[in-house]
This record gives C-alpha cells, structure tokens and sequence, in this order.
C-alpha cells in the first residue's frame, strides 16, 4: 500500500522562519526581544548539546551505555524551546531531549544513567528541574504535561508545561485525548512536536496524511509550523505559545520541522531505509552553522567568543565522560526501596532472598 | 454499598483539600450508580468534574494531577471499560515512584465498578483484578461490605501509592446496617475472618464474601465448620491471616468470579501450597468463573460460583 | 472548570440542509436523485423504525429487556445514511442503531436479544446483513471498520464500510487512530458521528472544543456536517462519501447534527442534567414530522400512503413484541461453543461441570 | 531463532495467500530485530506492509482484516509496549468469534517479543503472558527452541483463532542445530519433555527452559534427576503432561520471569494441586521475578531467574 502514502503532506506550507537558509545572504531580522547575551547563550547551549550528544553516541559505541538516542540536527528546535520558557514551567521530555536537558540544568551523567540502564528515570531530580523523567513509551508522556497543567490552572499558578514528542506519536491515541483534555480545560500546555521526518524507519508521508501543525484543528487550539532548525523561530513561537497558555489558558500544537540527522538509536542503522541523499540536504541546514554564521554577520558573536564556546563544550563533554564511566550499578536493595512507601510482607521476603543469594554469590559458595 | 462510598468520598474531600474527583458522569448525574450524588454541588465544579470520554486520558491526566500534588479519585464506569487505561496504570502509574526513586509518587485512586450478577450487557460484568494484581506496584483493593466500602476507600485515598479500588456491583445496595456502626481506620493489607470454622476455609473477595458466607451456614448445617476469610486487599495479600487459617482447617476452597485460568485463585493457592502445604489434608480447590467471555445475563447465574458450586467443593476437600 | 467550557462550539458552521425547518415555507428541493418510491421508502423506514424503537422501550419497561438505548430523535441520522449505501458496503455500529438494522432489513428480534440478554452480539447474521453486531465499548468498532475496509481494497473488491458512532466516541484514542489508519491506506471508509448533543450526562461542549466535523482536519480527508434530522441532507452527503471510498480511497468524516430525544438508555434519567426546554426545542424538529410535510407539500406521498405506513409499523412492531417475549435463553452448552473453533480439554472439563450443576439444580438434588 | 521465525512468516506467506504481515518498521527495516527481514521485497507492500505508530489501531485494524477473510500477522514491536492494544483485544479480539456464535472468527496472530536478560532499556524486558493468559478466548503460545519456534508459529497461523505468541528475546540467537533437523506440524496445547528424570519437574516455558535445563545439569553433577517440561502453549495448557510428571515425580518447581504475584507459575502450581496432590511429596514452588517493576538492565540478572535460584528450590523440594 505504501505507494498511496503520502500526497497529504503537499498541503504542507511553509514554516515559520526567522533565520536566513544557507546561501541566503544576511539579513535585518525583526527583534525577537533576546539580549545580546541571550542571543550568544543560545549558540552556547546548542553547541553543548552538540557536543554532548555526540559524545553519548562515542560511549554507546565504547560500550559505555546500553543504547542511546542521538539529537544532532534537533539542536534548536529543543534549546530554543526549552529557553523560551520560564523556569517554572515544566517539561515533560520523551527520550530524546539531551538538549533541553542542558538547557534545564540536568547533570547529564544522571540523565545518561537513564541509557546506562543504571536506573529507569535517569538518577536526576526531577522536581528539582521541572523537567520530567525520561518517558519511552511513545505518547503517553502528552497525558502527564496535560494532568500537571491541569493541576497547576487548579492551584492558580500561572505556569505551562511544554510536552516534546515526535511525529510518529501523533499517532497515538494519547496524543489525541492529551490534546483534547488540554482544549476542553483550558490546560496550559504547549504541545511540541519534534517533526524529524522519521519514526525508525517510517517516513512522516506514512504516519499520516495531513500536516501535523493542522492536527491542532481538530481540538480547537492554534497550530503553528515553525523551522524546527532555526534556533530564534523556534524560540518565538514557543515563547508566544506559552504565553498564551499561562496568560490564557490556550494550548498550541507546535510542529517543528527537523531532522534525524543519526539513526534513530545506536542500536538502529538507517542507511536500510533511508538514502544518504536526504541525509546530506539536511546537513546544509545545521541549526548550529546557520546560527553561527547569523550571529558573525550580525556581529553578535566573533570568532574568541566561538573559540571559547568549543573549549567550554570539549569540558562540558569530557566531565560528562568521565562520570559516566565512574559509575557503578545500583545496590540491589534499591530495587526494593522505591515499589511502594512501604515494604509489604511479600515483598519483604523477596529482597531478603535477592541478598541472599548476592551474598552467596559474591562468597562464590557452590551449592549442594 | 453506594452511600458508604459516596460518604467516603465525600468525607475525603471535605478533609483532604488536595482531593479530586474525576471521571465519566460522575459530576451532575452523580455517576451511574450515584456514587458520587452530590459531590459536584458540595465541592464544585473544580473538585468534582467530568471528563471527555477517553479512559487512557483519565489515568494519564490523573498521574499528571498527582505529580502536581494532587490526590485524584478517578472513576472508569465499568470493569469492561477499564482496559483502554491500561496501558497508562501498567507502563507509568504503576512505575513512576520506583522510577522517580521515590521523589515522584502517585497518590491517586481508580475506582472500578466491577464483577456480574447484576443483570448488565456485555462488558459490564467483568472481573479485571488478576491484571492489576499482576502488575507490580499497584495495590488492589475491593471490599465486601458497606462499612469496608468506607473505611477501605478511605484508606486507599489516603495512601501515598496507586490503589486500584474494586467495587462489587452486585453488592452496590446491600445494607448491613448492624456493621455500619463499626469505624476506625482500616490498614490495606489485612484480611479479616468474617466467620470462624474449624473444618474448612473459604477464601473470598468482593461479592462473593456474601456467597461464601450462604454456603458455610449451608454446610454448618451438615455438621462442617467454615472459616470465611474476606482478603479486602489482594495486594498486598495477608499472607499471615491466610496460612493461619489453613494450618488450622487442613483444608481450602478458594472461590472467585474471575475465570479460572491465571485468576487471582490461583496466586491463593500457590500462596497456600508454599506456607501450609504441610498442614494440607486435601487439595485446594478452586470455585470461579469459567474461562469463556461473561455470559450473556440470561444465564450468567451459571457462570458466577453459585452456594451450591461452593458447597460441593467443600464437600470434596472435606470427605477427601 | 465546566465554566469554561465549549466555546469552541460557537464556530461551527451552519449544517448542509436540504429539507425546510418546521415553520419554514414549503420549497422546491434540488433533485437528488431518488425516485418517488424511493423517497416514499424513506419515510417507511424511519415509521418503522419510530415505532419499532417505542415498542423496544416499552418492552424494557416491562421487563422484556434488560436495557435498552433509544434512538428515538435521531431516525433521520440512521436511515438516511444506511439508505445511502450499496447492499455490498459494511455497516458497523455501535448500540443505537436500530434504524439502520431495520434498512439493512436485519430481524429485530435476532437484534433484541442483545438487549434482552440473550446473546452479546445479538443472533443475527453479521455477514449476511453486511451489518456488524451490537458493539458496547465506545469508538473501538471505529478501527474494525477501518481494517475491514482496507481488508475489501486490498481483494479490489469496490465497497465501502460505514462505521456509527456517537460524539462522545470521537474523545477515544481509537477514533484518532481509526481515522488515521484510514487516511494513511486510504481505506474506503465513511466516519458516521450521530452528533446527539450528549454523551449520558456529557454535553459536546464538555466533549470537544472543536466542531466535531472539523477533526477531519487532522487526518487530509473531508468533514461535512450535515442536518441530521434532514433525511435527505443525511442521504445526500453519505452517498458522495461513500462514492469518494469506493471510487477513489477517501474517507469521509460526517458529523450528523442530531438529537437524543430519550435518555441514554432505559436506566437513565436525563432529567437530572439536561433541561426540558431544551428537548421541547428539538422536538419540533422532529424527523419524520419535517420530511412527512415535504412529502405531503410535495406531493410525493399523501394520507392514504402514510396510513398504510403506520398500519405495517403497528404490526411491524407487533410482530417484534411477541417474538421477544416468545423467546427463551440460550441452552447452555452453547457457552462453551465458540470460545475456540475447538473445545480444549480444560473447557471440556469446565462445560461437563456446568452441565451437571445445571442438572442437578433442575432434578432439585439436595447436596450432602 | 529470528532466522526460523523469518522462515515460518516467509512459508506462511507463500503458502496461504491470505496470509498478511504488519506492525511497526516491519517492512523495510525488516524489524528491529530483522524477523521479518525481506518479505516485504519477497511479497510486496500489499501483504507486508508498515504501520502508523498506534498498537491499538494495530489490533483493532488487524481485526477488521480478519473480519474481511485475511490472516493478518501482526507484531508488536516490544513486550512494554502492546499494552494500548489490550482493550481491542480483550474487548473484541478474543470475544468476537463467541458473540458472533461462531459467524465471525478471528484467525489472527499478535506476534510479542518479550522477556528480559537483554540489557535492554525500560519497557523493553517485560513478560506480560499472565494478562494473555487470563483472558478467556486467546490462545498463548511461547516457543523456547528455534525449530519450535518455527512449527509453532505455522501453527499459530494456520490456527482460526487468536494466537498471543511470545517471542523469548534472550533466545533470538539462538542456533541449536541440532534440533532444527526436526520437522512436523506441531499441534497447538502439547508441552514437551525437553528433558527426562525421577526426583523432580521443573515447568517452563520461553527463555526459562534453558536455564531450567542448566540448571537440570549442574542438579544431575549431585545425582538429582530432574525432569523439565516446556510448555510451549500456556493456553491451551497440556494439562496431562503436567499431570503425568509429577505424579511420576513427586515435586516440582515452577519457573518464570514474570513476576511472581498473579503471574501464570501460580496457575500451573493450582492445576498440580487439582490434578497430582496425592503424589505431591513437597510443595511446588516457584522461581519467578519479583513483584518490583522490571529492573535496570545493569542488575537484571538478579530478578531473572538464575540458574543458582532453580537449583536452590530444586534442592528444597527435592530435600524436603
Ligand atoms: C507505545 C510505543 N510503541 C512503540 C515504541 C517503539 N519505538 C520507540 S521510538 C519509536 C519511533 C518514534 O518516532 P517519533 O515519535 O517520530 O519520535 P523520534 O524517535 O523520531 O524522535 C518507536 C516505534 C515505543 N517506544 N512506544
Ligand atoms: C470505552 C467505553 N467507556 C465508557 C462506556 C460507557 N458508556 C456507554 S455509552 C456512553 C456515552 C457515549 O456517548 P456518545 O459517544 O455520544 O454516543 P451516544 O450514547 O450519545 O449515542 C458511555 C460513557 C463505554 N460503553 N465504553
Ligand atoms: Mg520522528
Ligand atoms: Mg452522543
């Protein structure tokens, strides 16, 4: 049937943009309200993340973590979302958001610890960082953004939770009912949806026939398609998004429209069903290149500034590095400290057993 | 049944102001079964509130108002229309505090009106338990009696975990105002002998306390004394209150309206085999539904264990 | 939070309508291409249908069944659209549709009996009526519909599949991911949303904050919200949906803008939620009133035609009664019959157990 | 075994042309553990074919293709994430042909890799075959050997009622040569002694029964002889080999990785109290995960059950 998939996306318009495309010359663009300062912690983030990320790959590869996922090429839809928020707000990433992580704060070696399988959340704070735990299961984080925005409007707290998920969530029916509960309560969410052309192997043109950023539609909240690899496009909507979420209660389903630049995880290989082709257009559109080079011609930004950005990102990523292959797994009676408050009777038996038998083995005693 | 739990509702709201209330017509209807009669005028439309017609939404949303430090009582109108929030109470409600290590737990309540007898349509009649009971991290919880109604919902709302809370709807308009006057907080996790027997212990939940209870004044009749043990919660399980009772009777008969295959029975069994196997004088047996779809209700009075199934297998395990 | 609720309905645009308004002059209708007889069919479908579904309520009332959901109000919304199909085309409804059961000719009494509780899909034959069972879990017989419909395109065999369901329905995840399906295979289905203003106590602007035809948005196919106590509006839009499934792969999302003039079912009461001016309202726009004056004013039908309409409906229903209350429960064995095509020994066990039980109580065996 | 598994799909395929396969990155990428490598090119996209990422819609769609005279073959991509497929297939996958009085069968397979020992991440180690299980109208297989693996999966399609079929992921490369000589139909219900002995019976099924046979081995180097039974199908469950064994044997051990609560070690553990009691010489016990959500993949190897925890209840029962 694949042939028939797809037209749909003819219908697509053009994004949201503000920054110019490579080759285009530089421009005047309007004043998105970001200091100078902001506009270079912006380029400093990405390029963290960046760093970052590929350094996560490098480990995977090293056998240092189990699977990762990488982000390159999502740099700016992630930093420039996550930046526009205020630090109240929540985000509730999925699992590929090592980005807006960064951009959150979150101690990469305890958000690595989530793909080190040392422990299932990461070892983060997630309160600490109102950025949520990493959550796998495609779409069903959209329905925790939606309850916690539900239960901060019921609280009078002027906050909103921002959501990341990727095309082939819009799939699910977690997506919809999220997206309707958050129309029908005036719940201030932003809905942001990373679409990176791909879910594993399927093509967007396979995941559905309309637009995503139309998809907002169907529950009566604004939709906006935005250049997902311009960092100050990326900010604004989501900036204006969420404003109106906290302001006045309106969801907005943003679609960012990116790229997986890598596979879709360590464990995957996507020259199987994808051409490098369209691999290498994409490229031409680095989100860091593009803004790198708007910042030099708009003099907000030099060359030392750069310089000093790289060493910071080559630590940033060498720190990384160095605490996750200092960390060990977990002790064994974690597993048992965190199933309920309590510790019932049939669960107190099963650690005492899971010890024992530690012991025993660690003693190397030979039954029988 | 039903006004013990609408008071415990609406004591736990009036006493807890974090407490919410959500789901299907539970709000100006009162919910199907009027368990929530009067909640939304008492409380208001920010406490008390209906929901789009979306399950996975109610369990997920729930979970998101429980991280924002809520304490949600979520309805699903019927077992047979629980299953699309699976998916939700199995993959994160069940998880997120082991998860989080413990820095985020979910405090929240899902009320399942459940099990048959009652005449209903098809998927209204089910008995999901075993699923819940199965997934680590949840505790489950289903009374037999109004004032265990109160007090079990009570407690679960305020416990710190999920509690997925069971309600016989066969049992919806039972009275027994004689223990109504009983009060006190009730912890999840004990069982309690609703009848001491010497010959025999019947091990019950839900609506079939009250069949297991016909059938031991049935068989007192005969001569054979009956213990009735009511879990009240099968997560977790009284493991105590259960090999106590068999080491003193020699002999079980558990009894349930789930099918049997994969049923909770069998977890009782399994329990009873590995803490009293040697006090055992004959086999457990179980007494359950049958492992095919719920009858249509012209006859599912065939299907749900009747007095007369439980009573032949007491007869056997006795004259064994 | 109900205060909020439901502005989102106040954009919905005005419904397609062919028939006048009550009170509305009588008016030359554009042809749509039914013959008289044709026309007059129509009427006779939606009598039979009123009175049969009176007679199903009173049966209730007395005990005959167990529950039963009246479709009373909406006639227009059932006969129309299930008129409009090709013998070939699949209907698959949810509990309501009585109407379309009596177009598809489906005996009522085999119908009741999910009702009466005598068998959960009822007794008739699916597959012979091309009309699917009774199916009680809202919006799940949507994705039925929907692989069905792929299922006849992959054969290339030209029909279409009519799915029924109500605008409560359109709040679950499997009517997103049924439409979706649907768009993405082009499948050839018609979305049928009886749009009756509630779901039990739910008003549809608790529901939605979108116009119900306005989802279609999000899936790349047409949403047409139609008249849906206009029986030739109804008629006229499903047969151009049911054209664009079978002819060219798109599917339709039709939001049939109609009533429920009864409660939700026979254990309901809507007089604690809804007001009464408000079914006084809808009430003049009756469906049979408004299309038996057009047929009158335009000379299609006349007195003695409707006469001998409701002298067949009276024994139509008649007929229905005594074949309900004439009718027994299911012998026993049948419960262990079609679980598996084969009966495993475990069943065989339990079956010979409910036999004997079953014998034993009928010869009154005392235990012990 | 991903290799068999990819020859019975491809068999199927060629020799029922109502055969369907579908799922998520089934078709090009060929899996993402390559089971379906290939037959989308072999059999084109009509009969292999993509999905949107939504499991019910999987489920519910597959239905319908049933409805309309296929034999879809559906996959859930992991364990952890078909849960929001069961209420499509407890709703209706397994209650269709019932409530249609055999007028609408559903010969449709739901293929789940599952299980941990993987080092995999969250959600993808689960072992949910107990809400199978329990759910009346599905069929449960779960091969533990590549040729079995092979024939069960024709089986399982050529079968004209639901087939839930659990894919051991610990043992996808798994080669045994030796056995994948072997040949046949193998009829859907029938355990197999995988291993014959006196002093006891170890029952698995899955990833388990190799451990179990190790743990046979190291049990045999101290003159126990122990017998292990693979069920191979939980439902229908092979009731007589059940049976048979432990009437010859006297004691058994039950071994799974799904947690222990509820999960279907219990039910094999009622049914030998049901149908061998006399013969029982110690308690059966069970070696199971525990009733924790399944752990980080860098301690899992002390949920599953290792070899040393089937030998330490093999001893108990054994030196009861
Ligand atoms: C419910 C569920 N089904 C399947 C999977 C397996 N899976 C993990 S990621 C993925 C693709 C997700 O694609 P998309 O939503 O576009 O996000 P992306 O990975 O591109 O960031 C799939 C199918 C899952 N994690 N959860
Ligand atoms: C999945 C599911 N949840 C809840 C119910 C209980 N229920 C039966 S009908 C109904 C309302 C349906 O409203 P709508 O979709 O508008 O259809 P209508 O009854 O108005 O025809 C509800 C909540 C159900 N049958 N299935
Ligand atoms: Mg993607
Ligand atoms: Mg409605």
């Amino acid at each position: 049937m694949d042939e028939d998939l797809g037209e749909g996306m003819n219908e697509a318009e053009g994004p949201f943009r503000v920054l110019p495309l490579a080759g285009e010359p530089p421009r005047e663009i309007p004043s998105i309200g970001l200091k100078e300062k902001e506009l270079r912690e912006l380029y400093r983030l990405m390029a963290l993340s960046r760093r970052a990320d590929l350094e996560a790959t490098a480990l995977q590869r090293q056998g240092e973590l189990a699977v990762y996922p990488p982000l390159i090429g999502q740099e700016a839809a992630q930093v420039g979302s996550a930046f526009a928020l205020e630090e109240s707000d929540w985000i509730f990433p999925s699992y590929r958001e090592l980005g807006a992580a960064v951009v959150r704060g979150v101690d990469l070696v305890e958000y690595l610890h989530f793909y080190r399988a040392t422990w299932h959340g990461g070892t983060y704070d997630a309160n600490a960082h109102r950025f949520g735990m990493v959550s796998v299961p495609v779409g069903s984080q959209i329905l925790h953004a939606v309850g916690y925005a539900m239960g901060a409007k019921l609280d009078g707290i002027a906050l909103a939770t921002l959501v990341y998920f990727g095309d082939g969530a819009t799939s699910e029916g977690d997506f919809h009912e999220g997206c309707n509960f958050a129309a029908v309560f005036r719940a201030p969410v932003v809905f942001l949806c990373q679409n990176n052309q791909w879910a594993i192997s399927v093509p967007v043109s396979a995941q559905t026939a309309a637009p995503i950023w139309k998809k907002a539609e169907a529950y009566g909240f604004p939709g906006v398609r935005v250049d997902g690899n311009d960092v100050l496009a990326v900010y604004q909507v989501t900036r204006e998004a969420a404003i109106r979420a906290r302001e006045d209660g309106i969801p907005t389903l943003i679609e960012a429209v990116t790229y997986r630049i890598g596979p879709h995880s360590t464990a995957d290989d996507a020259s199987r069903y994808r051409p490098g082709e369209e691999v290498e257009q994409w490229k031409a559109m680095d989100p860091l290149d593009r803004y790198r080079s708007w910042l030099t011609s708009s003099g907000v930004a030099d060359e030392d500034y750069f310089q000093s950005v790289e060493g910071e990102a080559k630590d940033f990523a060498a720190k990384m590095r160095s605490g996750v292959i200092a960390s060990g797994p977990r002790p064994l009676e974690e597993l048992f400290e965190w199933v309920f408050d309590d510790l019932p009777p049939h669960l107190a038996r099963q650690r005492d057993e899971v010890l024992r038998f530690a012991r025993e083995a660690a003693e190397g005693i030979e039954r029988g | 049944m039903v006004k013990a739990l609408n008071e415990a509702l609406r004591q736990s709201l009036a006493e807890d102001p974090r407490a919410l209330v959500l789901g299907e017509d539970i709000g100006k209807l009162g919910g199907v079964f009027r368990v929530t009669e009067g909640l939304q005028d008492e409380f208001g439309t920010e406490r008390v509130f209906d929901t789009p017609l979306a399950e996975a939404g109610i369990a997920g949303v729930s979970l998101g108002l429980a991280l924002a430090g809520w304490h949600p009582v979520a309805e699903m109108q019927f077992d047979g229309f629980s299953y699309p929030a699976l998916d939700q109470i199995i993959s994160h409600v069940a998880k997120y505090r082991f998860r989080s290590r413990g820095r985020q737990a979910v405090p929240l309540v899902i009320r399942i009106p459940y099990a048959g007898g009652v005449g209903a349509a098809e998927h209204h009649s089910e008995s999901p338990e075993a699923y819940y009971a199965h997934t680590s991290g949840l505790k489950v919880v289903t009374p037999s009696s109004p004032i265990d109604a109160y007090r079990l919902l009570r407690a679960s709302i305020a416990d710190p975990d999920p509690v997925i809370f069971f309600e016989p709807k066969s049992r919806y308009w039972s009275k027994e105002e004689g223990e109504l006057a009983a009060d006190g907080a009730l912890p999840i996790g004990k069982a309690r002998i609703v009848r001491e027997g010497s010959d025999c212990t019947i091990v019950a939940y839900g609506a079939m306390v009250a069949r297991s209870l016909q059938a031991a004044s049935r068989a007192a009749e005969r001569g054979v004394e009956t213990e009735v043990i009511d879990l009240r919660s099968l997560v977790p399980l009284d493991l105590d209150a259960l090999a106590g009772s068999v080491r003193k009777t020699g002999r079980a008969v558990v009894v349930h309206e789930a099918p049997m295959t994969a049923g909770f029975g069998a977890e009782i069994v399994a329990r009873i085999m590995e803490d009293a196997f040697d006090y055992l004088e004959a086999p457990v047996l179980r007494v359950t539904g049958y492992d095919i779809p719920y009858p249509p209700a012209t006859i599912e009075s065939h299907y749900v264990p009747s007095v007369e199934r439980v009573l032949a297998a007491i007869e056997r395990v006795v004259n064994y």
